[in-house]
């Protein structure tokens, strides 16, 4: 089993935070990962993208051009990365401030607005965490325990208590997330 | 554990004296990995950031003349204001491991990652006759393990030891075990000036030789050490390379991502195989020489305009034709292009 | 040569009163006849014997005329690249608290290619002790400008005369230190008179003191000659340091400890 | 006041005939020999040995350090 | 004349607009020699001591960056400090002249003269994908002329160039002709920072690109002007090659001395030629790939552990041994030295 | 969003008091939120267009966040190699006295890796200006500490703050630089406030005229903010600027000419 | 003395939000909005636009140099 | 017609302004010329030496193993270069300070007393003239003239007011030059 993932925003979305999460919490299930963000620069404000590879087997380049799930967060990386996700794969992306939406018939997508949510729920930063809801709704790769546990190896001890609240919103996103094509 | 986390807390395991370095990316983090650790109260570790890479580099040749573990990280513009110092530190034979965790280059370039600097690493950098070790790292967790390698390697040949990185592999992540802490060594190497005791000689770190005559046998001295790295630490790599009729040397990112064209080649029943040098210095020559009569072609790939393509053609003199892949400034070869390329030359 | 009877007499071992220190070795200092870099050499020989710190000290010596430095003392010495002393002797001490570390620097080697490396050793407080030969010129490579040569003075790279417009002040690196909270006993000596070479050391063993008590830089500028350089005789050179090096250069103590029981008449003093 | 008596002891090959001890020498006991050492110099000794009163002045100022002095009180 | 000073004195006739640098022997005569003609009152050549060879290549890349004719020099060690400032004159692409009068290495080595810098100066001493192009005097009557050729050609390609000679050239004196002197050009390149008017766009001096694709298509530019330059600017010397059976490649002193060889090794029968690398970069792969096919043996002939020989192994491709004899650490091989060698490989 | 009536009678050109500089170029500057380093562009800009200088400047920019000022200013510009701006603007002016150079440098630039290069232009007296933003910080590669970063303050390298120990004291760069008979103009400014503002773009002002009367190097300081490196809202830090930085780094002028009419009251006030 | 009034014009799409010029306005002519760009910043405009008196202070602090000011004597 | 000479003596005694006077003459006298010294702090006391080749043909390399002519001015370079003479060459040494005389049968070996007859003369300074004027005297290859004008060109302006002294200096050299074998 190898799942090949882009997560692609701004800086300041939680880009690479989502990525590291789904990172730790394959290390937690036991996979091979690999995460290997777009850095530089551009981290701030600008654009930001991480791959992240889960895989049974030994994960040989970290550097893809084609991926099974995109996981995509504004309009520049939705006009960059849609054609990057292999035929058959899936595409999930937040509505907020989209005016060209995904057209490709091959793939499967999946719209989630987590951004409308997090307002909603008044915590915006869980925004990542319902996203990766939705994601993992459509891919029961990982467990939530396992979510949970790569949370905390990635949160420092001083933010544990924040779990709680992402748990909440990793289980919002699996509600939100709806099926386009 | 980021590429660049894990050398820092290799060398805190690996019973590393000191650290010296200078922010730069796409390797800081490993000065405030280190920073953020507090190894001195560890085991004792010190960590200083320098006012510049030359100042780093040369407290890296005043501890490493105390005879003990002693490191620096940049990455490529970083390296090049080292070379002098680095020169120093091979011609007075003391052992260190400088980390080059390179970008593209030259100049300013980009920080994104490369593999552009491998003949200064590999051929001359600074001035006069010298080599490093040089260790190409393909995973984190190689990452990690050079660190000791390095350290035992350079403490061996009293010879300075490079790891030569790259930004893909600073900044990813993947799983990687730590061996546990080991001690900080109390050794003293019987070269190293740690003050004159009646028991012995004064000893002396220097690189100077004003008598041509004295500079030569020192240099001779010099290259039966080379020649005996050369016989010994050659390492490397080889995947699917029994049955195979192309073969793609890489090293680093570019062999994990030939490793990829590999699966995706013998999909189309390309019978291509990888040899991956572990060791840039001293060059796997032999094994080169070797496999290249079984080949039909020969691929160099690397992000760069072509560089350790030379090494790879004095390995294989005249026997199958070499060629030069890769992209380059801080792209990073993809596995399909790669295969692309390779069926062009078929 | 005449030699006065009952001379035999005094001459025994009870009777000595100076000889060179035994840490200096057999080996001829390689410098010009009257070079003041010999004289340094001796007295920081002796301090260091008498404070019986020859198994702990690390000297640094620069590239410069004293770049064999390493060849006359009995101690453990590294040699650094050009300038880059004080970044050796951050980390020697670092790793090794307990030793004496000193460097031995000349003017274009700590105030030309050296500053940054200066500047910082002494920034950070690096408990080392700086040794400055200022002789206003490169004395190794053949007598070029330093930053420290006078205006007007002339110099292999200078040969109508220090031009300030053209080539900048000669530069004070001593009082740039001074001012850096990092050092916490600078002062600036010669060893051209036997008085200057009791003074001078006596500064050394000062700072010795201090960097055992873990105070800081010590930074001891030594005006002094290069009769090669300067194209005069040592008994020359040394007048002409005296008239024209001190007037710019002037000898005293810039910065000392608060809390040490150095001499304050000493300040600025000579 | 016990009246002093010195003598030196100048390492003549390795002087190097600077003549800084004798400027600084206070009763002019020194003075540079006609002759040359093996290097070329005219080396310093102790032209009027009697005079000499120990001070360790010439030896404090010798770059080279080839100077040895003895004292006495007599 | 001495080497050093044809070297100063054609730059000044060569209408050189500045110069900056720092002493190191044995090459300081050039900045001496600069101070003593006052060039600024026959010229108006601006001629600098810098603080450090750092700040003396930066210079250099300040003066290059308006257009004008810039040089420095220095030796070994200081022309390591220089790597990093060479990689980013490279990489914005500025003309300039660097001579590297080089003694034995590595470290504070020795001051005499040595080739053990030719790695450094012709594969990567910096950092990134770049060349210098590298001109290697054998007499004080190149000194002076490659001055003016680097220049040129330095021009033409908007690229750094390297005058890479050694200690005995440097020091040697001989007779020498020298060219009229030329006025200090008026012309402005486009590209030059003088200031901004009106007429055109603002022109920015930079070598970064942090866009990694923006980045990938500058180094493609410059590897298509490589490409050109290796297709125009090779050049060497052929001496006795026509009915030689045995080959010496060698550059500099080392052609100096092997062209005694010659003499020696015709007296005894001995069918010897010489190729002499003018160039070393460009460097004549094909015309030594196409004498090889002639040769018995090749042996490359340099005062170093042996660098260029890697580049003549790279020519011949297999077509027959090659060999490397040299003496190193500032010893200059003997004509003598060279035959003796020479006899026991036939 | 309300526009009161009436407003539109007044945005007419003749009623036009600020707009930014032409030589502001349409490219959004880089700079985080609130930075200084915009602001200094902005009057830098100014001071060239009121001058009519545009014609006659090369600038040169540093390694830093500023590394791309030659996209927003519209500008002949040269990149200078970390730390070597001093040197390339020194070649710049030298082989065309006639223009006016300027470099801008970050405090890592200017403070750490470009000691030597900013001590030995000023001791030269290099007719240049030298604009110096002192943030405390390396802001660019992501907030690790500088030369100049405050005792006890936190960064990516000194997280458990600036123990100065062992790391050192804040660099005065500054003062130091004012000690150099080099320059003549040396002075410490701010750009948070809009009389800082006003009285930064005049101290350039003054340095554009020393530089054209060729009296040395002019020195100014910009003591400025870095939100993001000091992780605070942009108000956050220009309070906490002015709160401890200037503590420290207190505005006002060094140097002043001794022959200009440089308002003498303006000396270390604020 | 005469009155004056002012008007100011900021270039939304360039603004960061960053509230310098909220701050220093003395009579509190400006706010962010709550709506963001397309940068996803909250910028700055005059909330209350009769109130500005044209003194250019927050220009003069706008790092970005997004705002423009106009002033006229009535 | 080549003609390979070392000169060989100790810092200060005018070694290399020996060879350099050599070099301009011949230059004078329109011949190609080579002039390497031994460089470095050896300059400043130690041990200097330099090679000079005047040849009317190319000179391939400066740097030799065997001379036609050495010109020896202390005991440690009578040791050093004695077996350099090329078999049937010529040695001449100033016997001042030398204990170790030379040996060889094979070579013409002369002897010239110039230091002496420098002090003697009271002008120090032309010793290294004396010497030149002795070896003038054995090959005279080149004119007094060309070295009067190879004078003029390695003296500064100012010093030309020597040359006679110098001019009488070589003419004794010619004189006092023995032949021991
Ligand atoms: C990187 C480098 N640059 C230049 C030199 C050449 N060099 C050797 S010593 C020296 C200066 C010596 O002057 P100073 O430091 O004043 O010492 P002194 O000889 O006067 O005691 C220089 C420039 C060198 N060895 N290395
Ligand atoms: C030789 C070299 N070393 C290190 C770096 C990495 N680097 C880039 S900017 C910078 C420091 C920036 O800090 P500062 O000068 O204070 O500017 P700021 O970004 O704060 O304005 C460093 C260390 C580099 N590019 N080159
Ligand atoms: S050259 Fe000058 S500094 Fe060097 S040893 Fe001679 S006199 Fe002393
Ligand atoms: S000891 Fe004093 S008196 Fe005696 S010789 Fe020396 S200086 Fe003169
Ligand atoms: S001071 Fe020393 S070296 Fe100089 S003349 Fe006297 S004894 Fe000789
Ligand atoms: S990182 Fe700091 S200095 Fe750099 S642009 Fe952002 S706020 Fe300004
Ligand atoms: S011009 Fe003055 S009053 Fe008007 S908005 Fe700006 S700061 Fe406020
Ligand atoms: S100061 Fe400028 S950038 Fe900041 S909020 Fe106001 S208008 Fe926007
Ligand atoms: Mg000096
Ligand atoms: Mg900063």
């Amino acid at each position: 089993m190898t799942e090949e993932i882009i997560i692609a925003g701004f800086g300041g979305q939680g880009v690479l935070s989502m990525g590291k999460i789904i990172a730790y919490s394959g290390l937690m299930q036991d996979m091979e990962v690999s995460w290997m963000p777009s850095y530089g620069p551009e981290m701030r404000g600008g654009t930001a993208n991480v791959t992240v590879i889960i895989s049974s087997e030994r994960i040989s380049s970290p550097i893809l051009r084609r991926f099974d799930t995109a996981i995509i967060l504004n309009q520049q990386s939705l006009d960059k990365f849609e054609n990057s996700v292999k035929p058959g794969g899936i595409l999930i992306y937040d509505g907020n401030g989209i005016t060209r939406h995904p057209v490709r018939k091959d793939i499967t997508i999946y719209r989630i607005d987590a951004a409308e949510e997090a307002s909603r729920m008044k915590s915006q930063k869980t925004f990542n965490m319902i996203v990766l809801g939705g994601y993992l709704k459509i891919k029961p790769l990982i467990s939530i325990e396992n979510v949970v546990k790569g949370l905390k190896k990635s949160l420092p001890e001083r933010h544990h208590k924040l779990i709680p609240e992402n748990e909440a919103a990793l289980k919002r996103g699996m509600e939100i997330i709806r099926r386009l094509n | 554990m980021k590429g660049n986390e894990a050398i820092a807390e290799a060398a805190i395991r690996a019973g590393a004296d000191a650290y010296f370095g200078y922010p730069i990316t796409p390797q800081s983090e490993i000065l405030e990995y280190l920073m953020a650790a507090n190894p001195h109260e560890r085991t004792g570790m010190v960590v200083l950031q320098a006012e510049s890479e030359v100042a780093a580099i040369n407290m890296v040749y005043g501890g490493a003349g105390c005879g003990k573990k002693v490191m620096t990280s940049s990455s490529s513009p970083g390296i090049s204001l080292k070379q002098e110092g680095i020169s120093y530190i091979a011609g007075a034979q003391l052992p260190c491991l400088i980390v080059n965790v390179v970008r593209g280059g030259p100049g300013l370039g980009t920080i994104q990652p490369a593999q552009s600097d491998y003949f200064q690493a590999v051929k001359g950098g600074g001035h006069g006759d010298y080599h490093l070790i040089v260790l190409a790292p393909a995973s984190v967790q190689e990452m990690a393990d050079f660190v000791e390698l390095a350290f035992d390697l350079a403490f061996k040949y009293r010879n300075p030891a490079m790891i030569l990185s790259d930004g893909a592999i600073g900044q990813m992540m993947e799983k990687v075990y730590l061996k546990p802490q080991k001690q900080r060594s109390t050794e003293v190497p019987a070269w190293a000036t740690t003050g004159k005791t009646k028991e012995r000689e004064r000893n002396i770190i220097t690189s100077l030789d004003l008598d041509p005559y004295a500079q030569e046998q020192h240099l001779l001295r010099l290259q039966e050490k080379y020649r005996e790295i050369e016989r010994n630490e050659v390492r490397f790599e080889e995947i699917m390379v029994d049955d195979a009729e192309f073969l793609l040397v890489a090293y680093g990112t570019s062999a994990r991502v030939c490793q990829k064209t590999l699966q995706l080649a013998r999909a189309e029943g390309i019978k291509a195989g990888l040899l991956r040098p572990i060791t840039l210095y001293p060059f796997p020559y032999e094994r080169i020489r070797s496999l290249a009569s079984h080949m039909k072609i020969i691929v160099s790939v690397e992000m760069s305009m072509g560089q350790m393509v030379e090494d790879v053609k004095l390995a294989v003199n005249g026997q199958v034709p070499v060629y030069h892949f890769g992209r380059m400034g801080g792209v990073i070869t993809e596995p399909e292009e790669v295969l692309e390329y390779l069926k062009t030359k078929i | 040569m005449k030699t006065a009877e009952g001379l035999k007499d005094i001459i025994k071992p009870e009777n000595l009163v100076y000889r060179k220190s035994s840490l200096i070795t057999d080996k001829p200092f390689s410098y010009c006849p009257g070079c003041g870099h010999g004289t340094t050499h001796r007295i920081i020989a002796e301090v260091i014997e008498e404070e019986n710190l020859a198994e702990n000290t690390i000297g640094v010596c620069p590239v410069g005329c004293s770049v064999l430095m390493y060849d006359f003392l009995d101690l453990d010495i590294q040699q650094a690249a050009h300038g880059r002393a004080p970044a050796v002797a951050t980390a020697i001490k670092r790793l090794m608290p307990e030793k004496f570390v000193f460097t031995y620097q000349g003017d274009g080697d700590l105030a030309a290619i050296g500053t940054s490396e200066t500047i910082h050793a002494c920034n950070r407080g690096e408990n080392i002790l700086i040794v400055f030969i200022n002789n206003g010129i490169y004395g190794m490579t053949g007598g070029q400008m330093a930053p420290t040569t006078l205006e007007g003075m002339k110099s292999s790279t200078s040969p109508y005369g220090r031009d300030v417009k053209m080539m900048g002040n000669p530069l004070k690196m001593t009082e740039l230190v001074a001012m850096l909270p990092g050092t916490c006993y600078v002062t600036r000596q010669s060893v051209h008179t036997p008085a200057a070479v009791r003074k001078a050391k006596k500064a050394i063993k000062k700072a010795v003191g201090y960097q055992k008590k873990g105070m800081g830089t010590c930074f001891i500028e030594i005006v002094s000659n290069c009769p090669s350089g300067w194209k005069m005789t040592p008994v020359e050179s040394n007048k002409w340091m005296e008239e024209n090096m001190f007037a710019y250069y002037k000898p005293g103590d810039l910065k000392v400890p608060a809390e040490s029981d150095a001499d304050a008449e000493n300040k600025n003093e000579q | 006041m016990a009246k002093v008596k010195g003598s030196i002891v100048v390492d003549i090959e390795k002087c190097k005939g600077c003549e800084l001890c004798v400027v600084t020498c206070p009763t002019k006991t020194i003075a540079l020999a006609a002759e040359v050492n093996g290097k070329g110099y005219h080396y310093a000794y102790p032209a009027n040995p009697e005079l000499c009163i120990g001070c360790t002045n010439c030896a404090t100022v010798c770059p080279d350090g080839v100077i040895t002095v003895y004292r006495m009180k007599i």
